[in-house]
């Protein structure tokens, strides 16, 4: 079926504030919208610029704000989209061009949490044992591709650019979660200063936008009550 | 732990007491009974200690709460520096002010209960019928 | 285009404006009983609180302080624990409580012997 | 901009971050890659990582290396099949401690589930070999490597497109890349450069690879003369949703899902009485097409069912969450409650650059290498998966072999050679200005369309000699007209059309040396199908295929394969 996609311009060389630029697309049934923008790249306007690779929700990379919502466009069927599609940057993050944000702001977030598996006991012959109860408290935050629809969907990161945000409060969740990691204080920590957990306020943006289906919220939530229960005990 | 989760500790704990303390505030100021924040009805319930103490600790409760509520907004628009300092001690200025002001309320309504001035020619001349200042069995529970 | 709304969202504004307001509002209702000593200039205050203009602002008033304390409710169950698909169920839910609860004081609030 | 390395790794998947977290303990490490680390197509793996470790029923090593040499059509290197399955084990232990949520077992260890060609007794019956994380452990694995590098001291270049290896006199020096963001052309010089830039089925028109899969690195070395082996095997993977290529792992058939064909029959009894759908990928692709193309396809048409209604709904939503996902999303089918349409898809390329078991990159058949130059992973040709891979041995491929390449490589720092000569850079400033500049009015998206259809229509799962001939001469004209590849984004910034040209250009070598390899081995083994040579021809072709271009002239030369323990018989299922 015809599609128009309204797709948000800026060519760092020439433009030095973002354009409307419309093109009429045509779509077959089970085609994803990211079918729809290489076809214009490839056959109409080869400097329109995206992220793209997997092409099927597993990567992250084709994240951008669709009709007003930060999601994925491989992940979006065309059959789903009402006849206008309104593409653009996803929101929050330094517009490179066109569809194109810098994501190294993102990816500092995710590196500040400790976002590793932190245990100094002796290594065991084997794996180390966990139980499948013990894996499932993190079968969902491992999950996460960082795609960093979440961070963008989240009003309080629009707000505050040092906002840890939803993705790299997830990453640190992970980790207190798992049954293996002895990193907890000291990660829980990094992640309850003055602009960690304590800034979510339960809006939720960040579940909508999940590609994952990842309970982001609850997440934080853990985060915040796993902060009380261990500072109370005192334990430095 | 960290001091900003210790803040937003409070700032809950704060909030349960103010969500009990504003339901029992406004019963007894507005809908308890008729006339229920006239001077003579109010003095007469505030003779008894339970509401000081209630009194000093919802005071604290709503300055606490409003004062970390409006520092997150602070902290989530305004960048590290001079404007957020500032805003900073504006806030605790200002809480500190007001917790003065509140106690200075509750003790203002103990002095008039210990030494009420001539008879309160509103509460005769209105011919109200609502009650007088508490008779002297009242003030004595005080003392 | 703007980010979409979400019932979150709108329920995170609700309470940062109902927070602003009521913060602001602390500073007259303690200037109001500052003169609790004295009964005389009490009830004057008392007074230019019992007119009607008046009265319907403390009626909203009330309203503000139901929407964000009703809200409040709601983070603090979700940050206890409370599963995130009942998130929008509790906003709705505080929001028709609270409605219901102002609706009826309006009569108390308006035209009760305050 | 000229950066300098101990040891420069290009790619940063699995074989790239593996390299990269063990050449870190031992100098200064540079990870340049067209994508950020975790967009990389390892990421998408779903079924397993293959380790004998026998949590759930005995296992052994010689078991996995015999599946893996049989699997192989026996043009596996015995020798590096048994460095494969012997580090396995120490290899998927080492992946738990650094973080790796694998699924697990009531007892705590590690799960295993059965996977196609894996058996026990030497191909008795199905073995429970694959280590899993639910139907996603490329993203697992990916994830805590990448964790692991915020650990180490990994400088990481996201974003970087290669354009060229510097090698002078048999010493590889570096590389030079163009970096994205601000179209700047930098030099990278290091002590030792580790090739892990992945598959390259991009070639193809219907593909489970990423659209970045596109085998720059294997287009450079061609086009320097520089020897691919083994190109002519190209692993279809035989459940691909339909039309759309996204794999619907092997392991829904590891849980007892079952191909049917369009007369309801589960046909793959008639292909491997034993193991049925748990046969290797080839003879399952070849199958599925077979019944395709004798007219039981589903109503005819060129597809076939994967029924999962047998198994249980539970297992399907913890072992296989994310296919239940992607069908529902992708072909709004439940799969617990109707069967999911798919047909073969080009997956792995079990051919690339001729490596030893130390990731060196060798010139000669005879062994001689390239100094500091390793590769690993799908680009590099050990070769540990010979004419047909197992599932569950790429992510181990990638894992082992990375972390070997990353050793060797790191020793390297002392020998650092002599600098970067300018002319290098030069080079590069030219190839990218002719592009943009190029008037020529062909669109790379044309070309590649076209390529790609060819490959998938004459160079596929069913090959002869008459379609490889006709695909070798349409190959030619098609880079003919790739030479007129205009651009019409002319900016600096971000150019993603000058890098879609720049790797249409490399695909079109790659089609050719597919074709050209194809076209010579006239014979059939695992992959590698001729309908004009149906059998295997041990006695002439059990041998490794070397393709060289040199001055537009094609040259074939062979390398002996390894042979250890296991005799060549044929292969049965």
């Amino acid at each position: 079926m015809d599609k128009t996609f309204r797709i948000k311009r800026f060519a760092p060389e020439k433009d030095n504030a973002s354009r409307w630029e419309d093109f009429s697309v045509e779509l077959g049934p089970h085609e994803r919208l990211l079918d729809g923008l290489v076809r214009i790249k490839e056959f109409t306007d080869g400097s329109l610029t995206f992220r793209r690779s997997c092409a099927h929700g597993m990567c992250g990379s084709c994240a951008m704000k669709i009709n007003g919502r930060s999601r994925l466009a491989c992940q979006t069927l065309a059959d789903d989209m009402p006849e206008l599609v309104i593409f653009e940057p996803l929101p929050a993050f330094p517009v490179i061009k066109d569809l194109v944000v810098d994501m190294e702001p993102f990816f500092e977030k995710i590196r500040s949490v400790m976002p590793y598996l932190v245990n100094d006991e002796p290594l065991p012959g084997r794996e180390r044992p966990q139980s499948p109860e013990e894996m499932e408290k993190i079968l969902d935050s491992i999950r996460c591709i960082l795609c960093a629809c979440c961070t963008s969907s989240c009003p309080v990161y629009w707000g505050d650019k040092q906002y840890l945000g939803p993705a790299a409060l997830v990453k640190a969740a992970r980790f207190v979660l798992d049954s293996r990691d002895r990193g907890g204080k000291a990660r829980l920590d990094l992640v309850s200063g003055a602009h960690g957990a304590a800034r979510c306020h339960s809006i939720y943006n960040c579940v909508e936008a999940c590609p994952r289906d990842i309970d982001v919220t609850r997440h934080i939530a853990i985060l915040k009550r796993q902060t009380l229960k261990r500072g109370l005990r005192g334990a430095r | 732990m960290k001091k900003a989760a210790f803040g937003w500790l409070l700032s809950r704990a704060s909030a349960v007491v103010l969500v009990a303390g504003l339901a029992v505030h406004f019963s007894a100021n507005h809908f308890g009974r008729p006339n229920a924040s006239e001077h003579g009805i109010v003095m007469m319930r505030l003779a008894h200690p339970g509401w000081m103490a209630f009194y000093a600790v919802f005071l604290l409760a709503i300055i606490y709460h409003a004062a970390y509520g409006l520092w997150g907004i602070a902290l989530e628009y305004l960048k590290k520096g001079r404007v957020l300092s500032a805003v900073k001690s504006a806030l605790v200025i200002l809480s500190a002010l007001l917790v003065i002001a509140g106690l200075w309320i509750l003790s203002d309504t103990q002095m008039l209960l210990a030494n009420p001035p001539a008879p309160c020619y509103k509460c005769h001349s209105a011919g109200s019928t609502a009650g007088t200042i508490p008779s002297g069995r009242a003030l004595r529970i005080f003392q | 285009m703007r980010y979409r709304l979400t019932t979150g969202f709108f329920a995170f504004i609700l309470n940062r404006l109902s927070g602003v307001i009521l913060a602001v509002f602390l500073i007259p209702h303690f200037f109001s009983l500052y003169f609790i000593g004295d009964a005389a200039r009490y009830e004057a205050i008392r007074g230019f609180y019992d007119t009607p203009v008046m009265r319907f602002s403390e009626l909203a008033l009330l309203g503000i302080v139901l929407a964000h304390g009703l809200n409040g409710i709601r983070l603090i169950l979700l940050e206890a624990g409370a599963p995130t698909r009942l998130q929008k169920v509790f906003f709705w839910t505080a929001l028709s409580a609270g409605a219901l609860i102002l609706l009826i004081s309006i009569p108390h609030m308006m035209w009760g012997a305050r | 901009m000229v950066h300098r390395f101990d040891t420069l790794v290009i790619g940063s998947g699995l074989a790239g971050l593996s390299a990269a977290i063990e050449a870190s303990l031992q100098g200064t490490v540079a990870v340049i890659a067209k994508l950020y680390p975790t967009r990389c197509h390892s990421s998408a793996a779903q079924g397993g990582i293959a380790a004998a470790l026998g949590n759930e029923e005995p296992d052994s090593i010689e078991w996995h290396v015999y599946d893996t040499v049989k699997g192989g059509d026996y043009l596996t290197d015995q020798d590096a099949a048994g460095t494969l399955c012997e580090d396995a084990i120490k290899t998927v232990i080492r992946l738990e401690h650094l973080g790796v949520p694998f699924s697990r077992t009531p007892q705590g260890k590690i799960a295993q589930r059965r996977f196609g060609g894996h058996t026990r007794d030497f191909g008795a019956a199905p073995a429970r070999r694959a280590c899993y994380s639910a139907d996603r452990t490329g993203l697992a694995i990916v994830n805590t490597l990448y964790e692991q590098c915020a650990k180490q001291p990994v400088a990481f270049f996201p974003e970087y497109h290669v354009l060229d290896l510097v090698i002078e006199d048999g010493r590889c020096l570096g590389a030079v890349a163009l970096e994205l963001r601000t179209g700047e052309i930098c030099a990278f010089e290091a002590g030792a450069t580790i090739i892990a830039t992945g598959g390259y089925g991009r070639v193809f028109k219907t593909t489970s690879n990423a659209m970045a899969s596109t085998g720059d690195l294997l287009g450079i070395l061609y086009s320097k003369g520089m020897p691919l082996e083994d190109m002519e095997f190209f692993q279809f993977h035989p459940t691909g949703l339909l039309g759309l290529g996204i794999l619907v792992t092997e392991g829904a058939r590891g849980e007892g899902g079952v191909l049917v064909n369009g007369n309801g029959e589960t046909f793959m009894e008639k292909y491997a009485p034993r193991i049925k759908d748990l046969a290797p990928r080839d003879m399952v692709s070849r199958a599925i097409i077979t019944e395709i193309k004798e007219g039981r396809g589903i109503g005819g048409n060129d597809y076939v069912y994967l029924d999962l209604r047998n198994v249980p709904r539970k297992t399907l939503e913890t072992r296989l969450p994310e296919i239940m996902t992607f069908s529902r999303i992708y072909m709004g089918v439940d799969p617990s409650e109707k069967p999911i349409p798919v047909a073969p898809t080009a997956h792995y390329a079990m051919g690339g650059i001729p490596t030893d078991r130390d990731g060196r990159v060798l010139i000669t058949e005879s062994g001689a290498a390239v100094e500091g130059l390793f590769a690993a992973g799908e680009c590099a040709c050990v070769s540990v998966h010979g004419a047909n891979r197992l599932g569950c041995n790429s992510l181990l491929d990638t894992v082992v072999f990375g972390r070997r390449a990353g050793m060797k490589a790191a020793a390297q720092k002392d020998k650092s050679g002599p600098g970067m000569p300018p002319g290098a850079m030069e080079r590069a400033r030219e190839t990218v200005s002719s592009l943009l500049n190029n008037k020529g009015g062909v669109r790379a998206g044309a070309i590649k369309k076209e390529l790609q259809e060819l490959m998938m229509d004459k160079c596929s799962v069913f090959r002869d000699d008459a379609g490889l001939r006709a695909a070798a001469e349409k190959i030619e004209t098609i880079r003919q007209k790739a030479g007129n590849i205009s651009i019409d984004d002319k900016g600096e910034k971000f150019n993603t059309e000058l890098l879609d040209a720049i790797e249409t250009i490399h695909l079109v070598n790659l089609g050719e040396a597919i074709v050209h390899s194809a076209l010579q081995r006239t014979e059939s083994r695992g992959a590698h199908c001729r309908q004009d040579y149906p059998e295997r021809d041990d006695g002439n072709w059990l041998k490794h295929t070397f393709i060289r271009k040199k001055d537009g002239e094609i040259h074939f030369s062979f390398k002996p394969v390894s042979i250890t323990k296991f005799k060549p018989e044929k292969r049965q299922y």
